[in-house]
Formats: C-alpha cells, structure tokens, sequence
C-alpha cells in the first residue's frame, strides 16, 4: 500500500467533517471542534508522509485520474510544488482550528463555524491537489463561496453581510476572467487536435496543456488590431483569477472589509487559504506564463505596485486588522513580483514565491492569532484605543514581536541566522535585483525595496501602539488560555527557523516540480518561444546589495521607534494647552491624529499615502460601485418599458416582427 | 400497429388525464389527494416507457411521416415528463384543499401531452396542435385561482399574447405551407429553396421566429413572461419555465434550425442579435426586482438568451450544450419556482391574507426558518449562475466553449459578462436567506414540496457531477437536428 | 354559360325583393299609424311601470358558459366530416370505426365532466 | 378573374385588422374578437394556398385550426368571466397590477 493512495482522502476528510459537523455539530463538545481537528489533522500527516516521499525520490510525483464527462477527468496530481502546499495548508488550518476553540468559545454558533472552516480547508485542498484545470476552478469557486459564508459569519452585522458580499463579488470578477481563460484554453487546445480528441486524452490536465504550449504558441489572435498569442491571452486571463483571490491591484478592495469575520477567519483566509490560491495558480500554470510574450511582465510589474501601494496603505490604517489586511495585500504583491521574476531567472522564480508564501503563511497565521488574541482580551480593534499590554499579555507579545520581525525580515546577511521571512523576501528582493541587472529594468526593484521600508515601520508602529505605552482601554487585558498560546507559540517557533534550515533546498526542490514522470518541460525552449531571455547562473549579489534590505528595516524599526514609542514629537501639548478637556477625554487619541495629520502627513502620508488611500477609495471603489449602479439604474429605467398594459406588449410583439423584417432585408441585402 | 406502442407515453398520460378527470367527480373534496397520485403514477410510468424506447435508439415515423420518434424526441420528452413529475409532485400539496383538483391535473396532464406532440412532431400541423395543446391547458393552469385578480392578470396576459403569437406563428406557417406546398418538415428543407430571396419568405421566417420567440420568450416577445410568472401559482410558474419554455426551442429547433437550414446565414444574424439582447435586457432589469419570481422570471429570460446562442454557433457541440442547458435549466428553475412556493406556503402559514409571498423581504433568514429549502434555493440560483459543480456550470461551459470553438470569442464574452452580472441578484437572495435576521419560527416543509425539491436538487448536482450520460444523451440528440 | 346565369334568375328575384320590401313595409306603416305626441310618447312603455337602469341589458352569465359548450361540441364533429369522406374510399373500415369510436369516447368524458359539474343546469 | 393574390391581399388586410385591434381597443371581448381575425386570416390564407396548388393538406389544417380557434375562445372568456366577476369590466388597460 503506497501512502500515494490515500492522497484522495486529503481533501475528503475535511469535507466529511463539514457534513458531520453540520449536523451533529450542535451535541459535541465545543461544537463539534474536534472533528474538523481530527480531520485536518489526518490531511496533514498524509500530506507530510507524501511531502517525505517525494523529497526523497522527486520523479516519483502521485497522479491519479479518472474519467469524468466528455473528455474531462478528475483527477490528482502531488508534485513538489503541490506537496509543499498541501502541507502548509494543511498544517496552518490545523493549528487555527485548535486556536479557535479558545477564540470561538463563547459563540453561540460554533457548529456552522467549524463546518464551514472545514469545508473551507477541504476545497483549498481541492484546489492545490486537482491535476487539471477544470475541477481546480470547480474548488476555486467553492473556497470563493466558503469565504462568502465565512466573512459573513456574525451576519447580524450589517457590515459584515455587505463585506462578504463584496468579496464574493469581487473576487467573482476574476474567476470569471479565470473561467474565460480556461474556455479559451479549452477551445484552442481543442482545435490544435482538430476537433479529434483521442481517448483517454483530457485537454485540460496540466501535463496535457504544457505538452501542447507550442501549438498554442503557434495561435494568435488580432485584438484592437495587435497581433496578440493565444497564450498571452490565456495566461493573462488566468492571472485576472489570481488578481482577484490574491488581491492584487486594483480588486484588491475586498481584503481589507474581509476583516468584518472572526479573526480566525482572516487568519485562514490571510494565510493558509484562499489568497495564496491566485498565487499558486500563477505557480501552477507557470510554464504557460513563461511561453507567453509579455506576460510575466506584466506579472511582475503588477506585482510590485501592489506590494507598494498596499504597504503605503497600511500607514495609515488604526485597526489593528486592516494593518494586517493591507500587509497581507503587500506580501502577495512581493510573491506576484517574484513570479514575475521568472522572465529573467526561470523556474526559480517558483521556489522564490513559494517560499515566501509558506513562510508568510506562518507569520501571517502568527500575526492574526496575535491580534485576535488582543482583540479577545480587550474586546475592541482600534489601535489607538490599545497600549501597554506588554505586561499583561507577554506571550502574545512575544510572539507577536517574533512574527514582526519575520515580516520586516530581520537577519543576518551571509548567515544562517534570520527568520523566514528575512530569507524568503530578501530571495525575491534580491530576484528583483537580477532582473534589474539583466534587463536594466530597476522598477520592481525600486518598488520591492521601498515596500520593504514601509512594511518595516507599519509593523512596528502596530506593535508599539498594541503593546507599549500607558493603557488606554478600561477592559482589563489578561493572557489568553493555553488552547489559544499554544499554537502562537509553535507558529513563531516556524516563523524564526523554518526560514533558514530550507532555502537551497527548497528551491531545488521546487523547480523539480516541472521535471519528473508526469511533467517533463524543456524550460529554455519555453522561455524563447515567450522572447525572455533566461539567466540561470547568477552569482552573489553585491555586499550592499545583500545588506540593503535588512538596513531598511533597521530603518523603519528605528522609526516607529522614534516616533511611536519614544514619541520625540509629542503634539498632544500643543493641543492641550488650547482645549484641556480634550486633553482630558482624549488625549492619546488626539496626539495621534494630530501627530497624523500635522507631521506624517507633510511628509509622508500627504504625498503617498492619504493619495493612494484617496484614490483607493474613491477612484477604484468609486469605479467599482460605478459600474454597479450603473446596471443598476440602467435596470430600473428598463424595467419601465413592461408598463404592465397588455396591449402595450402585442405592440411590442408587432414592432418586434417590424423591425426583425427590415433587419432581415437588410441581411439579404448585405448578402 | 407496432408503431402506436412507440407513442405509449402519450397514450398513458392521457388515459390518465380522463381517469382523473371522471374519477374527481365521485370523490369527495378530502379524497381528491388520490388524483395526485394517480397523475404521479400516470407520469412515473410514462417517464420508464420514454427512457425505455430511447434507449433501445428507436428511430421511427408514424402517421404518414408526421410524427418521428429519435433521440431528439425522447430527450425533450424526458425534459417535459421531468418537470410534470416534479410540478405533479409539488401540487399535491398545491391543490390539497381545492375542489377543482382533477381538473389541475388533467389539464396538467394535456399540457404535458401537448409539448411530447410538439417533441415528436414531423409536420407543421401535428407541431402546431401539440403547440395549442399545450398553450390551452397553460392558459387554464395559470388562471387556476380564479378569484385572485393577480392570478387572472397573469393568465390574461399569457392568454392573450400567447394567443396572437400563435396567429403570426400560424400566418408564417401558412406562408412556408404555400411557398414550399408542404407541411412536412423534411419536405420544406427539401423545398426551402422556394423562399429564398422571396418576401413573402422573409415574412414567413419572421412571423415563425415571434411565434417561437414568445415561447421561448426573447426580447422583445418576452413581455407576458415576467408578468405571468408573477402571478402564476408558483408551481405553475415551474411549469411554465421548465417545460412549456423547453416546448419553444424543440419547436424552433424542428422547424428553424431543419425546415429552414437553406436560409441560415439570415437567421443565424437575427438569432444573433435576439440572443444578445435577451440575456442583456434579462439580467440588467433582474437586478433590481422586489419580486424573487419576478426575478426569476427575467433570469429565466435571459437564460433563454443563452440558449438561443446555440441557433447562432450551430455546431454540433454548440446545440449538444443548448440541449444541455435545456435539461439544466428545466431542473434548475422548476426546483428554484417550487422552493418559492414553499416559502409562500410558510408565509401564508403565519397570515392568511398575506399578500407578495413572493417579496424578497419573505426570505429574510430562511436558513434559519427552514433550512433544507434554503440550502436548496441557494443552489438553484448558484445554478443558475454557473458555479462549478452544479448543472448550470457544466451546461454554460459546453455551451460556451462551443461558441469560442466556432470563432464566435465577441458572443461568448458578452454571454459570460452577463453570468457575471447575473450574480448580483442570485447573491442578493442568497444573503437575505443567510445573512438577515428574522423574528419567525422554524416551520417544516410539506412533504410533496420538499420531496419535489429534493428531486430538483439532486438532478442539478447529478448533472452537475456526473454529466457524462447527459452530455452522451444529448450529442445524440443534437445530431438529430444536423445531419 | 348562359345556363348558369339562368338558374341564377330566382336568386336575383329574390334579392331585389328582399331590397325593395323593407321600403315598401315602411312606407306602409307610416302611412296607416295613427300619430300621437305628448311626453308620454318618449317614455319606454307608454303604460305600466316605470322603467329602471338602462335599456342595454346584460346576458346571463350561464348564457356564455352554454354557449362556449355548444361551440366546442360544435366544432368537435367538423371532425367527422373528412372521416366521413375517407370512409368510403378505403378498405379500412374496421380500423376507421375503432378510430372514430375512441374520439367520441374522449368526447363523451368531456360531456359526462360537463354534466356533473352541472355545466348543463340552467338555474343553480 | 380573381387569383391567389387576392385572398393572400384579403388575408394580409384581415391580419392587419386584427393586429391594430388589438393594440388599440380596450375590452377584453373585442380583443378576442381581433384574435379571432388574425386566426381566420391565416385560415384564409391556408385554404387558398391549398385550393391553388390542388393539394388537400392545406384544407385540413385550417379545418384543425377552425376547432382550436374555438378551444381558444373558449379559455379566453372563460378567462375574461372570471376578471368581469371580480372586476365588474375587463377594460384591459385598466389591469396592470403586475408590471415593471
């Protein structure tokens, strides 16, 4: 018996925990918790005992598939890239799970909570195991509507219900570019077999699109009078479902209102599930990316303003999860950047997205079970409302301090001392500056190295906010139980060294995932049918270079230092002097918006930040709505033709027939 | 003599129409349930006989050529005994408390009938009486309750645009009827060249194209559609949508797409641009209904659009998805209309005289009010919008892939902007039965609704799942039509 | 030719009496009635009771209801008559009777239905 | 010598009648009674067809279209009843209950 059999029950397991857990959820302790935990639990140690087999013995990747309808299948495909995936997924939805316990206790609906996060792990399972397209978009729908359910959670809020709606919908606008891609994929594939699809030949496997990339090459298409690869246009349109899951620029809006669900929530969503799903698209269909002119470009491009503009946005931001939300928005737009990447250094792109996707999936994770935790002991999400809990809450500090630096990426050039994050950005960091070299296009670079100075003083500014300082709330804080620290603790522990024991190695071991018994591509000939030019042996960057990122975090610890915990331009004074009851009522509160407005403001945050906030939300979102209310009134002018008079409506019948006779006059005539 | 046996189905159905008819009239009103039965019976049995003969792949003609039996037939036939059994099913529950129940279901029964002549019809006149057959007993069925003014509206408005198409419908077939000197269908493709560059041939197309089109409901014939489905009983409204919908495109199918290839490239254009003003015009005035049937109603005309993309691509696959999207949507809106009809009942449960059972406001926590039905209305409309895993995303992507395969890419992006649009109002339904409070108490369905919903339910994820025998089913069919 | 115009002769008799007789009855009448003028004159019946509402009086309701069951039953042996040409010039008589007989067995459910529903009953 | 083309101009105009009945009148029997133009005009239309080309299917399906036009007139005041029994007319353009 391979351990490869059992690889169905990967996504099984929790999906027969959310049918139980529906049900009989209400009976069982906790409501039903341990289900959905076990479940989990199992996934994971197959995923690890698979991860185990293949990284002992790479060409042998588990696929498995059966016939489904017509010339689809079903099927399943573990690969390095898979593999690693379905472990992290699974290992961080586990320990959210057990934390939820804690958090969730004093919800009266625990069962649909667990249900529901479950099914949410299973269909993000579905997603990274599927080895074709088609039913890796059926489980992307189904993590959409799971998220839908889940951000809508305590639906008793109105804003909670509106939040799910908008994420549903947003993200909906990239699936259905996703969805248009796969039909275009499918139609030409279709036609480069001439309509004759052998047996037993699913068009839409992975290992069947990467065989038939030079047909497709071969396919172009004329839009707007460019001569544009079918390809391009396919890859493109796959990226517009990653854009929308992985909240990139500019269908990035839902992210930050997703934070209206429990924390756990965002932490599932944030890390484990659902945006890395765009990512791991992208690193999924990454060969057709490469074979496409243009594309990753692009990719890269999009990638890095996302990472810039978000991390400006969370500047700005006084809810301690909207920080998060915005740093999360960055991150993927460092993993989109190093995708991106691929143009000039090849599949190790992969390895270099990935693994800054499993490393912030465990920091990330970190961050949000830190904050809920914080939340959970003083009941509010208002930064500016927080302070001082260093005392009260020391592992929760810790362990928030120990994720703050992995995101900022603090280490030691040269060494085997950092934490994750420090290895896996300063990897794409680095990439950028490969590119910048071998193509002279420094852009990404500029922008990768300028998110770098932000995230570094945003997170620190949340955690000096949180956890320094004079108290400033009434609740008093205490630790959260033992349920809940736990998985904090075992979370930073993967935060500070997962980084450094794996990087060669896990880059090696990524780029097998487009080389063994299933997958087999000739990566150069790719690269030169989509005219990149690929450097596959670079040599250690410039010490400056290396050290650059780590000085800019210094940098912006050292100035949220200043300004947030040693606070050198203290305006509070000022106003005080004017309006004392103010400074009475409000005095910490005030400091810090004046502080906002007068100082950061001039500096900073006027020029970039409040502009990009600004044309957040009233350009895109102002976009966005538009089009809505458009349809909208454009629907409610329309409806007034059926005035509801039925003799109104045989004059339609008849103008109808009058009009349809001219029209098909003048077909005749035309033809 | 043999060949009668083939037509078994409709003999069945309606002996059982009488059965039930003179059987009512010696039951007394508590006793009436047993009609249901019987009906249910009745179609049970026809449903075995139809699957039977197709799928022993009986080709036959009968009646001098003017009925066939085919794939094609028994595909359509199956679609129409599906959504009776679902609607008969339903309706014992509907018309427990009538004293009129026999004559909803032998007119139930006939309607039925109707559009298996209209499936099986090789000729104009047999096509044209399964055609009013059908449209007679619809007409009846929506204005059952005859002492609700909205009811009667409804049934008016069907009434009288049904009827006036029907007499374009007939004038078009008068004029192909002089034009070619047949009525049979075959004998017309063999003729069409008569009415080719002939006005009176363009007019004919035309008139033939509104007669369907009202049944099919494209804009613009599609004005009575909102209307009745209003203010039809819900289950009617299942009927309507479901199958008498479905009875439109088997006729159009028959008589455009084989009678009239010799003029396709005119109406390939027409159908083009019908298709996308239909699904456009659907969806966008969907979007702001109170009325969850009302919106219904429009999605049900803007899934008409999408089928009518399958006259346009005319290939093989394209009318296999088309026929597809037929069964689909057949289970897809009977089922959602029948949970609508559940959720009346509740209200009307909690108020006697109340009033709009259908507003969306009625939905406000459903899930929490009677969670099967909501669990079930909000896969109908996930359905609906072509979310993976359920019949609608299958039928929409064959459907729409055929049409990029056929180099159609502007058609195909319009219809898949318009499912994105679609969304916003099946979401807006979705969160007021999830995400609203209510104050009302948790009711349990009636046993014959829900069982018909259930039966919905599983059929959208069987097809939705496991399409395979369908996709098989209805290649077979489509290669009927193009041979 | 002229055959056919001759036996038409009656017919045309006919119709320039019928044209003509009408005249010829009204003239008649005006001229043998006796004249009376008095405000009673304009009044509905010039004796007995006074009418009430208006002159243009609503049929019954059944009277449609016998009405439309007249016209389908009607119009349902219109059937008969190509079965009826048919009859005669083919050998399939016996097969022709079975069709026939079912018809009017469908016809006569139609009519059981009509009667104990009391669609016949004049007065409810 | 009267020709096809005379009752095809015959039953165009009957149509037409028809048709602007019906989107101009109000009462529901009048409707009926424009509905009942338009079928006979196709009835026209087929016989006419049928007597020219000396082929007798034409006949016969204007004599199934003649039995369905009374089935149809049937339902219709069956319908139009009903609405006078609530309403006390059935001025149709009055009945807009159901709308937008």
């Amino acid at each position: 018996m391979n351990i490869g059999d059992f690889a169905f029950l990967i996504p099984l397991l929790p999906a027969l925990a959310f049918v139980i857990t529906l049900f009989f959820g209400k009976r069982l302790y906790s409501g039903g918790a341990l289900i959905p935990i076990g479940a989990i639990g199992a996934s994971f140690i197959i995923s690890l005992l698979i991860t185990i087999n293949i990284l002992q013995n790479p060409d042998q990747v588990i696929h498995q598939s059966v016939h489904w309808f017509a010339i689809f299948n079903l099927g399943i495909l573990i690969d390095p890239l898979a593999a690693v995936m379905l472990t992290m997924v699974s290992f961080v939805s586990l320990l959210i799970h057990i934390y939820a316990i804690g958090y969730m206790e004093h919800d009266p609906a625990k069962p649909r909570y667990f249900a529901e996060t479950s099914l949410f792990t299973a269909a993000m399972l579905g997603v990274v195991l599927s080895d074709n397209i088609l039913q890796m978009f059926i489980f992307w729908e189904l993590v959409g509507l799971c998220s839908y359910l889940l951000i809508g959670f305590w639906y008793q809020k109105p804003s909670a219900a509106a939040a799910a709606k908008k994420a549903f919908l947003t993200t909906r606008v990239g699936d259905v570019m996703f969805l248009a891609g796969i039909i275009i994929l499918f139609a030409s594939l279709f036609q480069a077999f001439h309509g004759e699809v052998p047996e037993g030949v699913y068009l839409l496997q992975f290992s069947e699109m990467f065989n038939h990339i030079d047909a497709l090459a071969a396919m172009n298409a004329t839009i707007l009078g460019m001569e544009v690869s079918h390809l391009t246009i396919i890859a493109l349109l796959f990226f517009g479902g990653a854009i929308g899951k992985s909240g990139q620029f500019p269908l990035h809006v839902w992210l930050p209102d997703a934070m209206e669900g429990p924390t756990t929530v965002s932490a599932l969503i944030h890390a484990a599930t659902m945006v890395t799903a765009g990512v791991y698209l992208v690193a999924r269909t990454f060969p057709m990316f490469l074979s496409a002119p243009d594309a990753l470009i692009i990719v890269a491009y999009l990638g890095g303003f996302t990472a810039l503009f978000a991390a400006t946005m969370g500047l700005v931001m006084n809810d301690i999860k909207r920080v998060l939300a915005y740093s999360t928005v960055s991150q993927l737009g460092y993993m989109v950047l190093g995708l991106g990447m691929g143009a000039v250094v090849g599949l190790e792109a992969i390895g270099v997205s990935m693994f800054h996707l499993i490393n912030h999936a465990f920091f990330k994770a970190l961050l949000f079970l830190c904050a809920g935790s914080v939340i959970h002991a003083i009941g509010t999400q208002d930064m500016r409302q927080m302070g001082g809990l260093l005392k009260a809450m020391p592992i929760t500090a810790g362990t928030m301090l120990v994720a703050s630096l992995a995101l900022a990426g603090f280490g030691i050039p040269g060494t085997s001392i950092g934490t994750s994050g420090f290895f896996s950005k300063d990897a794409i960091i680095e990439t950028a500056f490969v590119f910048g070299e071998y193509s002279h296009d420094w852009i990404p670079y500029i922008f990768a190295i300028l998110a770098a100075l932000l995230t570094s003083i945003y997170i620190f500014r949340l955690f000096f906010m949180t956890f320094t300082g004079k108290s400033r709330n009434n609740a008093k804080a205490h630790e959260a139980p033992s349920i809940m620290t736990v998985p904090l603790l075992i979370l930073a522990v993967f935060s500070l060294v997962f980084g450094a024991l794996t990087l060669k190695p896990f880059i090696a071991f990524m780029e097998r995932t487009f080389d063994n018994n299933v997958i087999s591509l000739n990566i150069e000939h790719l690269a030169t049918l989509g005219n990149y030019d690929l450097v596959l042996e670079h040599g250690p960057e410039p010490l400056f270079i290396l050290w650059l990122p780590v000085i800019v975090a210094v940098a912006g610890l050292l100035i949220s230092y200043l300004l947030y915990y040693k606070q050198v331009i203290d305006v509070s004074k000022v106003v005080s002097r004017e309006n004392p009851v103010y400074k009475l009522l409000y005095n910490r509160y005030y400091q810090h918006k004046i502080f906002t407005e007068l100082l950061a403001t001039r500096i900073v945050y006027e020029l970039i930040s409040l502009s990009a906030d600004y044309f957040d939300r009233k350009f895109i979102d102002t976009i966005v709505d538009g089009i809505g209310k458009i349809t909208m009134s454009a629907g409610n002018f329309m409806r007034k033709i059926q005035t509801g008079v039925v003799q109104n409506y045989v004059a339609a019948v008849v103008a109808g027939v009058g009009l349809l006779i001219i029209l098909f006059r003048l077909i005749v005539e035309v033809i | 003599m043999e060949d009668i046996l083939l037509l078994a189905p409709e003999i069945i159905l309606a002996v059982t129409a009488l059965v039930v008819l003179v059987a009512g009239l010696y039951l007394k009103t508590e006793h009436k349930v047993a009609l249901g039965f019987i009906s249910v019976a009745g179609i049970i049995m026809a449903i075995a006989l139809t699957m039977s003969i197709m799928l022993a792949k009986t080709s036959a003609s009968m009646f001098y050529d003017t009925m066939v039996i085919d794939p094609l037939s028994q595909v359509f036939k199956l679609v129409f005994l599906s959504v009776a059994l679902l609607v008969s099913i339903a309706s014992v529950k509907y018309v427990s408390e009538d004293r009129n129940t026999e004559e909803f279901f032998a007119l139930l029964l006939l309607a039925i009938i109707g559009m298996m002549v209209v499936s099986s019809s090789n000729d104009l006149i047999t096509l044209f009486l399964g055609f009013e057959l059908a449209g007679l007993a619809t007409y009846a069925l929506v204005g059952f309750e005859k002492k609700n003014i909205k009811v009667l509206e409804a049934s008016m408005k069907y009434f009288i645009i049904g009827a006036v198409s029907s007499a374009f419908l007939l004038f078009g077939m008068s004029y192909v009827y002089g034009m070619t000197g047949t009525t049979n269908i075959p004998g017309i493709a063999a003729n069409a060249h008569l009415l080719v560059d002939n006005p009176i041939g363009i007019v004919a197309i035309v008139m033939l194209i509104a007669g369907f089109g009202y049944k099919m409901s494209l804009v613009p014939f599609h004005m009575w559609a909102p209307d009745t489905y209003q203010g039809a009983p819900s289950v009617i409204s299942a009927l309507l949508a479901g199958a008498s919908k479905k009875m439109g495109f088997i006729a159009a199918f028959k008589v455009i797409i084989v009678a009239l290839i010799a003029l396709n490239a005119e109406w390939q254009t027409i159908f083009a641009v019908l298709a996308v003003i239909t699904m456009t015009l659907g969806n966008v005035v969907a979007l702001s209904q109170d009325s969850v049937k009302r919106m219904l109603a429009y999605s049900s005309v803007a899934q008409a659009g999408y089928i009518s993309m399958a006259f346009v691509v005319l290939t093989p696959t394209a009318l296999a998805g088309g026929i597809l999207y037929i069964l689909s949507h057949a289970f897809m809106k009977a089922g959602a209309f029948i949970a609508v009809a559940i959720v009346g009942f509740m209200i009307l449960v909690g108020n006697k005289d109340a009033r709009d059972t259908d507003h969306i406001d009625n939905f406000r926590g459903l899930s929490k009010r009677m969670p099967i039905t909501a669990f079930a209305l909000m896969v109908f409309l996930l359905a609906l919008a072509g979310i993976p895993a359920t019949a609608g995303f299958v039928s929409k992507f064959v459907l729409f892939s055929s049409t990029i395969e056929a180099g159609l890419v502007w058609l195909a992006v319009i219809a898949i902007l318009n499912s994105a649009i679609s969304l916003f109002y099946y979401a807006r339904v979705i969160k007021y039965m999830y995400f609203m409070p209510t104050e009302g108490g948790r009711i349990t369905e009636p046993a014959p609704y829900a069982i018909a919903m259930i039966l919905a339910l599983v059929a959208v994820l069987v097809i939705g799942i496991w399409p395979e025998p369908f996709i098989y089913w209805a290649s077979e069919a489509a290669n009927v039509l193009l041979i | 030719m002229a055959g056919i115009i001759d036996s038409y002769i009656p017919v045309a008799i006919i119709l320039v009496v019928a044209i003509i007789m009408p005249f010829i009855t009204m003239f008649i009448v005006n001229v043998l009635s006796p004249r009376s003028s008095g405000e009673t004159k304009f009044d509905t019946y010039e004796s007995g009771s006074d009418p009430t509402g208006e002159a243009r009086i609503q049929f019954k309701v059944e009277y449609y209801l016998y009405a439309i069951s007249f016209v389908i039953f009607d119009v349902a042996v219109l059937f008969m008559f190509p079965w009826s040409v048919v009859f005669v010039g083919y050998d399939i008589a016996a097969l022709l009777t079975i069709e026939l007989l079912i018809f009017i067995t469908v016809l006569l459910f139609g009519f059981v239905y009509l009667w104990k529903k009391e669609g016949l009953q004049w007065e409810k | 010598m009267i020709g096809l083309e005379h009752y095809l101009i015959l039953s165009a105009i009957i149509f037409s009648i028809g048709l602007y009945g019906l989107m101009t009148l109000n009462n529901g029997i009048r409707l009926m009674m424009c509905i009942e133009l338009m079928l006979n005009a196709a009835i026209i239309n087929l016989v006419a067809f049928s007597a020219y080309s000396h082929d007798i299917t034409g006949q016969v399906f204007a004599l199934f279209v003649i039995a369905l036009a009374a089935a149809e007139a049937a339902i219709g005041l069956a319908i139009m009843l009903a609405i006078y029994r609530i309403r006390d007319d059935i001025e149709l353009n009055e009945i807009n209950i159901l709308r937008w």
